[in-house]
């Protein structure tokens, strides 16, 4: 069984989930909460990527020695980008509920449809 | 070296079973607070033991499981007070079976306690 | 084989916790099950060789985030949400 | 032998998360949900020491010193929250 073929198939999954939480969902919060669970998807992807079946971390201690980490070791580079990417992920997701707080102090309300500034 | 792996393996599972019990209880419990007492104490004696018991099968990991067993010691009954008090507080009704309530009886008869 | 048991328990409960999120209407329950979320998907990090990525979700997805979402939950709270 | 042994506290052990789930998941209250959320907390650092001890490598450990550490956090700011305090 290769775990990282399960890995993108449950990632691809969580961003469909995701996608149907902000499309659907009144509340705002709900809407960042999607957001969220679309942002665990991707990193789920990208790290299924660089799964090698059979292989071990990319950390070099007694268990791993520096002569054969070529053939021993993952692909240590889309685990150093999804690091990158979390950190990223929870700045964005701080920014969108700061935003929340702004449009909760303007018009006292969370639903999605009585800010119609912008309808015409 | 072959005993101590087996009695590592014999209290891992002592305390697989002991999680396992402590899980089984917040299903069956009554109300929210027997659920917080069996899902605090059995679940704690649970995980030190699973941890000590990998702890004997290597012995090269002792310092970071200690450092580990010391954390869950000190950390879990204070987060498991923390939700008992603010359950009491938000008035999360007790089960019918409940003989006495002293923190109701205590806050009745003296204004300032 | 014993992996390949977590495995399948990792990802029924992944997929679970994310459509209690986007379904429920309490928005206490939904931040809880978005935790829930992150915190299973660092033990899945674990089988796919990536130790770094599970410290970090577990620090940043299960923990921080959570704490941030109940700070704004408790600046907007009203009358109409838990 | 020993390792038949690691084998049945393994089995145990995921038994036990989708036991604690079943609660997380009908939950009436949400006290309910966060005291589950706690157990599958405490259960998943045992799990994380049974990965490590099947993977050899002693630096997955450092995974479970994070949980432990989160979690208690985690638990006290829900608390807060429910108590109006925070």
């Amino acid at each position: 069984m290769d775990f990282g073929l399960v890995a993108v198939v449950v990632g691809f999954l969580l961003i469909l989930i995701g996608i149907w939480g902000i499309l659907t969902q009144k509340n705002i919060v709900k809407i960042v909460i999607g957001f969220s669970i679309f942002d665990t998807g991707l990193h789920a992807i990208m790290v299924g990527i660089g799964y090698l079946k059979g292989r071990t971390a990319p950390i070099l201690d007694s268990a791993v020695s520096p002569a054969d980490a070529l053939t021993s070791i993952v692909d240590p580079v889309p685990q150093a980008l999804v690091l990158t990417a979390i950190v990223i992920g929870l700045g964005v997701t701080a920014l969108m509920l700061a935003y929340v707080v702004r449009l909760y102090d303007y018009r006292k309300s969370l639903d999605i449809s009585s800010y119609e500034d912008l309808k015409w | 070296m072959e005993v101590l792996q087996i009695t590592g393996g014999f209290v891992s599972l002592i305390g697989a079973v002991f999680l396992f019990l402590g899980s089984l209880g917040i299903v069956r419990m009554p109300d929210s607070y027997n659920r917080i007492q069996t899902g605090t104490k059995a679940t704690t004696l649970g995980t030190l033991m699973f941890l000590i018991g990998v702890g004997l099968y290597n012995p090269s990991w002792f310092p970071k499981l200690i450092v580990l067993i010391f954390f869950i010691l000190f950390t879990n009954p204070v987060s498991s007070h923390v939700l008992a008090r603010a359950a009491y507080s938000i008035g999360t009704e007790l089960t019918k079976l409940t003989v006495v309530d002293k923190l109701k009886d205590s806050r009745g008869e003296d204004i300032d306690a | 084989m014993l992996s390949v048991i977590i495995i399948i328990a990792l990802t029924i409960l992944v997929l679970a916790a994310a459509i209690l999120a986007v379904q429920t209407t309490n928005l206490v329950v939904a931040v809880i099950s978005a935790g829930l979320v992150s915190l299973m998907a660092s033990v899945g990090y674990l089988f796919l060789s990536a130790p770094d990525v599970a410290m970090t979700e577990a620090a940043i997805g299960s923990g921080l985030s959570t704490i941030i979402f109940f700070y704004v939950l408790n600046r907007v709270r009203g009358k109409d949400h838990g | 032998m020993a390792d038949t042994l690691f084998l049945i506290a393994g089995g145990i052990i995921i038994l036990s998360l989708f036991v604690a789930a079943i609660r997380f998941f009908l939950g009436p209250d949400p006290v309910d949900r966060v005291i589950a959320f706690d157990v599958l907390t405490i259960i998943s650092i045992s799990l994380i020491a049974l990965i490590a001890h099947e993977a050899g490598r002693g630096i997955y450990l450092d995974v479970a010193v994070v949980y432990g550490l989160l979690s208690f956090l985690g638990v006290i700011v829900v608390a807060k929250y429910l108590e109006r305090g925070l």
